[in-house]
């Protein structure tokens, strides 16, 4: 029964992707670009990964699809032209011959992985009451490889900043995107503030989860993002200025209260991004609780787009 | 009683699978955007809801049930929000629609 | 695998700058340039510290994250490749900094300004992320690692945001996602059959097989799409030609060298025994074939930058003939020997050289307000540390005398003579008269005296010169600098004919054939025999040039280049598995 | 079958389908659709290989599954800045093709507005 239903998943996640690749209208390979998303999601969970599920649910199918649809509404009038484009049917063919010979190389080395697979669960398991943490995912995420859970908020920042970078020089320090108008009496305003409260109490839960159940700072920042968005989006508020104070305070607190902790582990328990016996837990607390903010803040202001609006002084 | 349940589960869930089912062809059939938010929105509310009533009866504790029952009030939320913007996404590209 | 003394200096030389990012972010207004110059000089200090440890003891530096040792922990490492790099990078970083005050100061008057203050931040944020190329010792963290490099130099592209800049930053964006979606493919076939992810780790468990040669060529073929060896060039041109000046020395000098120093990582530290001869055969054509085509190409150009940008693609290849030179046929594995150590100084010296190059020729577009070359007549009297800054950038890059290049090139021909492969010292000596010909050229233009005295429409900084003339000098100096720790024999009398015949060689190797591939040669006082003679044979290499640059013209096509690189990938995956 | 080797398999197809998709649809939107099909692809192959590595009590490797979280973080910060880069094109030039830009000795004011 399980069999059948992974297959069905398998083969509809592929139909859905080759729609993506191949739909003529740019529209509805995104429509179908969300809802692989959204099948991917079920896929992590048969693949015990229900915190890679999460995320995906998060990241992968909400703020990647929002950030898609809200472009494919904005080069509408190139489509046309792209179509033009098209490379003839030589080059297609020869294009699917070597994705094709890829593929089939790949899955030769898929079905000569090594069996019993190589594993590093032993290892999480044996060293996982150091940490304090019941989900092994943290552990991983904070303490094992702290490292890149820190540059991973670093990438985020340079995105950012990348983003940032494209603004007309006029519309430096002003507000990101455009304003959104909506009937302060209309059912989404109404929603609008309804949720949040909602929406904050259950992605402060995730988060707060985490520590020992799926979960973390990751799913409950996008949650808490996807907040802030709905009450722009109903016109309640407007993206902040890019200059003001409290935001880029925002921005790099999340890392550098991850940078000082793990310096201080330098001093007291003798590496960067070490945790002294026993303050394992609650320093990772500290640092989740310090970095979701900021990655809300990051995830919210990544849809927003680059500066558009000249400052008022 | 439990015969009694067993109905109310079998009716409720096969009259929100329906329900799910009509909703997936008004999305295929219906001609625009704002006839298929109709259909869809009816497969949300009401298909999950009835599916959730439908399995009220057989969950262990009063927590279980209160979380199936969240659940389907989160989705009422969430569902309304993007319906919403979808709704206004549509209008301000052709006021007509 | 423990800490090593001097290890928590590796975490800094990462830590530094990025701290810097969030501090310039933070603080905003003028502070990024003040935050930046800053880190300049203390991240120079802690290279010096790592090079320092690593010569006390004499063995690689190690520091483990957190305390936890791989497989389950992150380690970084500093070997002698690394510790050479950082040093580099620390010192051309600097350059660029001081270049830069000039271009990149914000305006009076102004609390705040985008160039400004998103270039100081992205020079920071470049120089940690290549650091962190170097220092790391996972794949993983590797990859993260790419990928900020790639978000920091993108956006260096498009500073000036116009549309021809944006749209060459999106096809380096897009192509680069590319290369470092393969880099993961090939990363989690190794962690899906070995466990580990750590180099030092994997080194020991690798072994020939399916999921070891797929990951070898998917992870080769994606670094060299990211490093824009031919033919995977298609983004690097109008990227490296379209930047702000410091922009270009930033991305030409330092951002390809990340994927390009991953990849030796990978050959030489990953796998050097499931790399084939074939397959070090094969990535040496690919440079051989971009030091040919692409010195052709570079002589057609009309404008300097572009030039300079063809000639990074040249120099490219360059760095790849060392993979071949270093295969030890008897042993079948890659041994890290002269051909290596050859290797790095050259990509030292691109590194000083390039920089200094872009930063010139940024000076000259400043004053002039173009870069044609065939305007560029008088600009030596006007200009003359600008040109001198170029001409000496141009000295290493032949490879000549007295030139760490000239180091690095007889270290390359020892290789190649010492494992019989003597088609190799073809191909290093013709690069040589290659990248000869079209420095020439450019001297030649500027050289020349114009009609009346050039008039400049701007006045450029001394001291941005005079930083651009400081690298220039750098690349030079490290001549001396290498002959500490290389033998002796190498080089015995420096004036010696059997030492000056290449450099004569080179110079008028190179002015011929300028003459006769320049787009528009330097007019010769000949006579009408010597151009009934010439003519011919300007026709001939018209047409040669021609077809050359109607080839990269096709190569730069995105569905060419792409199928390109998945060919290149299933060529790797042949020589691998066939060639043993 | 079992799961991990079905989608594995699936995994493969995916990465194969958006190489394909990233080679041939000329639009900029669509090769970063097709970038993150074969992005999801390399990610649910990884996602296997840690279901593989189940054992120690925990029904997939954490570790993979970790790098899995800062895989797909990655892959959208990408997305962003690739979308804020295209939109922004759009806004400065008008067209968004990628085809070559027309060499400078034909037309010098080609591309730029």
């Amino acid at each position: 029964m399980m069999e059948a239903l992974n297959a069905g998943l398998a083969l509809l996640l592929l139909a859905l992707a080759v729609w993506t690749i191949v739909a003529r209208d740019a529209f509805a390979a995104v429509a179908g670009f969300i809802a692989y998303g959204l099948l991917l999601t079920l896929a992590w969970v048969q693949l015990s990964g229900v915190d890679v599920a999460l995320t995906e649910a998060a990241i992968g199918g909400g703020l990647t699809g929002a950030l898609l649809i809200g472009a494919v509404g904005r080069l509408r009038d190139t489509e046309a032209t792209a179509r033009v484009e098209r490379p003839k049917a030589l080059t297609r063919a020869l294009a699917a011959l070597v994705a094709g010979a890829v593929t089939v190389a790949l899955a030769l080395c898929v079905l000569t992985l090594p069996d019993p697979a190589p594993t590093l669960a032993p290892d999480v398991a044996a060293n996982i009451a150091a940490t304090g943490v019941g989900n092994p995912i943290t552990a991983v995420l904070l303490a094992f490889r702290a490292m890149d859970t820190l540059l991973e908020a670093i990438v985020l920042v340079f995105a950012l900043i990348g983003v940032w970078s494209l603004a007309p020089d006029r519309a430096w320090g002003g507000r990101p995107g455009v304003r959104h108008v909506a009937d302060p009496n209309g059912i989404l305003a109404y929603i609008a503030r309804v949720l949040p409260p909602i929406g904050i109490i259950v992605g402060m839960y995730i988060f707060w989860a985490g520590a020992d159940h799926p979960g973390g700072k990751f799913q409950g920042a996008t949650i808490l993002a996807a907040m802030w968005l709905l009450v722009m989006m109903a016109g309640l508020t407007d993206a902040p200025p890019i200059s003001r104070a409290w935001l880029r305070i925002g921005l790099v607190a999340g890392p550098l209260v991850f940078i000082a902790i793990g310096l201080a582990g330098a001093v007291t328990a003798g590496a960067f991004l070490a945790y002294p016996d026993g303050y394992a837990k609650p320093l990772i607390i500290v640092i989740e609780l310090a970095l979701m903010p900021t990655l809300a803040l990051i995830l919210a202001l990544l849809l927003v787009g680059a500066p558009q609006r000249t400052i008022q002084r | 009683m439990s015969v009694a349940l067993n109905v109310l589960t079998v009716v409720a869930v096969v009259a929100g699978a329906f329900f799910f089912l009509a909703g997936t062809v008004g999305l295929l059939r219906f001609p625009d955007t704002l006839t298929r938010l109709h259909a869809l929105t009816k497969a949300d509310n009401l298909g999950l809801g009835l599916v959730v009533l439908g399995l009220l009866p057989h969950v262990g504790s009063v927590l279980a049930g209160i979380k199936l029952v969240a659940i389907w009030l989160l989705v009422l939320l969430s569902g309304a929000v993007a319906s919403q913007l979808i709704a206004r996404a549509t209008r301000q590209r052709d006021p007509n629609a | 695998m423990t800490t090593t003394p001097g290890g928590l200096l590796l975490a800094m030389a990462v830590l530094v700058p990025f701290v810097g990012v969030l501090a310039g972010l933070v603080l905003g207004g003028r502070n990024p340039q003040r935050v930046a110059l800053l880190t300049l000089v203390l991240g120079l200090g802690i290279a010096a510290a790592i090079a320092d440890a690593y010569l006390r003891s004499g063995e690689a530096v190690v520091y483990l994250l957190g305390g936890w040792e791989p497989p389950l922990g992150v380690a970084l490492r500093a070997d002698g490749l690394s510790v050479v790099m950082l040093l580099a990078v620390a010192v051309v970083i600097g350059g660029i900094g001081v270049y830069a005050c000039a271009d990149f100061g914000t305006p009076p008057g102004e609390p705040e300004a985008r160039r400004p203050f998103t270039f100081w931040l992205l020079l920071l944020a470049v120089w940690g992320s290549i650091n962190l190329v170097f220092v790391s010792g996972d794949l993983f963290t590797l990859y993260v690692a790419l990928e900020l490099l790639t978000f920091a130099g993108v956006p260096l592209v498009c500073l000036d945001g116009r549309g021809e800049t944006l749209r060459a930053a999106l096809r380096y964006l897009l192509f680069a996602l590319l290369g470092s979606v393969l880099y993961l493919l090939g990363a989690v076939l190794l962690y899906g059959t070995y466990g580990t992810l750590d180099i030092p780790l994997l080194a020991e468990r690798v072994r020939p097989e399916p999921a070891a040669w797929a990951a070898a060529a998917l992870m080769t073929t994606g670094l060299l799409a990211k490093t824009a060896l031919f033919p995977l060039h298609l983004w690097l041109p109008p990227a490296h030609a379209g930047a702000p000046a410091a922009a270009s020395a930033v991305l030409s000098a330092l951002v390809v060298k990340g994927s390009w120093f991953l990849v030796i990582r990978l050959w030489f530290d990953v796998m050097p025994g499931v790399v084939t001869f074939p397959s070090a055969q094969l990535l040496g054509a690919l440079g051989a074939a971009a030091i040919l085509i692409f010195s052709v190409v570079a002589l057609r150009q009309e404008r300097l930058k572009l030039l300079i940008a063809y000639s990074t693609l040249a120099q490219i290849g360059y760095l790849f003939l060392m993979f071949p030179l270093a295969f030890d046929p008897a042993a079948g594995l890659l041994d890290d020997g002269s051909a290596l150590a050859g290797g790095m100084l050259q990509a030292i010296s691109h590194a000083t050289a390039k920089a200094a190059m872009f930063m010139a020729a940024g000076s000259i577009y400043a004053a002039l307000g173009h870069d044609r070359i065939a305007g560029l007549a008088g600009i030596a009297r006007a200009m003359p540390i600008s040109v001198l800054a170029f001409a000496l950038g141009g000295v290493a890059l032949m490879g000549i005398l007295p030139s760490g290049a000239y180091l690095a090139k007889k270290l390359l021909l020892e290789a190649a003579a010492g494992s019989g492969q003597w088609w190799w010292e073809v191909v290093l000596q013709a690069g040589g008269v290659l990248t000869g010909s079209y420095v020439v050229l450019v001297l030649a233009y500027a050289l020349r005296r114009a009609g009346a005295p050039v008039e400049l429409k701007k006045s450029v900084s001394r001291i941005a010169q005079a930083a651009a003339l400081a690298l220039a000098v750098c690349s030079l100096l490290l001549a001396g600098a290498a002959l500490g720790p290389l033998p002796r024999t190498l080089l015995k009398n420096p004036l010696a004919l059997a030492e000056l015949a290449p450099v004569l060689l080179t110079v008028l190797g190179g002015g011929a054939l300028a003459v006769g591939f320049g787009f528009r040669p330097p007019r010769l006082p000949v006579g009408d025999a010597a151009s009934a003679i010439g003519g011919p044979v300007r026709r001939a290499t018209l047409a040669v040039g021609g077809a050359f640059e109607r080839a990269d013209g096709v190569l730069r096509r995105w569905p060419v280049a792409s199928i390109a690189l998945l060919l290149v990938a299933a060529l790797f995956g042949w020589t691998l598995v066939a060639g043993r | 079958m079992n799961e991990a080797t079905l989608f594995a398999l699936c995994a493969v197809l995916l990465v194969g389908a958006g190489l394909y998709g990233l080679i041939v649809n000329p639009h900029p939107l669509r090769k970063i659709l097709a970038f993150n099909v074969v992005g999801s692809g390399v990610f649910l192959l990884l996602g296997a290989i840690a279901r593989r590595g189940a054992g120690a009590g925990f029904g997939g490797d954490p570790v993979p599954q970790a790098l899995l979280i800062t895989g797909i973080v990655v892959a959208f910060s990408a997305t962003a800045l690739a979308v804020a880069l295209l939109l922004r094109l759009h806004d400065a030039a008008g067209s968004v093709t990628l085809a070559s830009e027309v060499p400078p000795k034909v037309e010098p004011d080609a591309g730029s507005r």
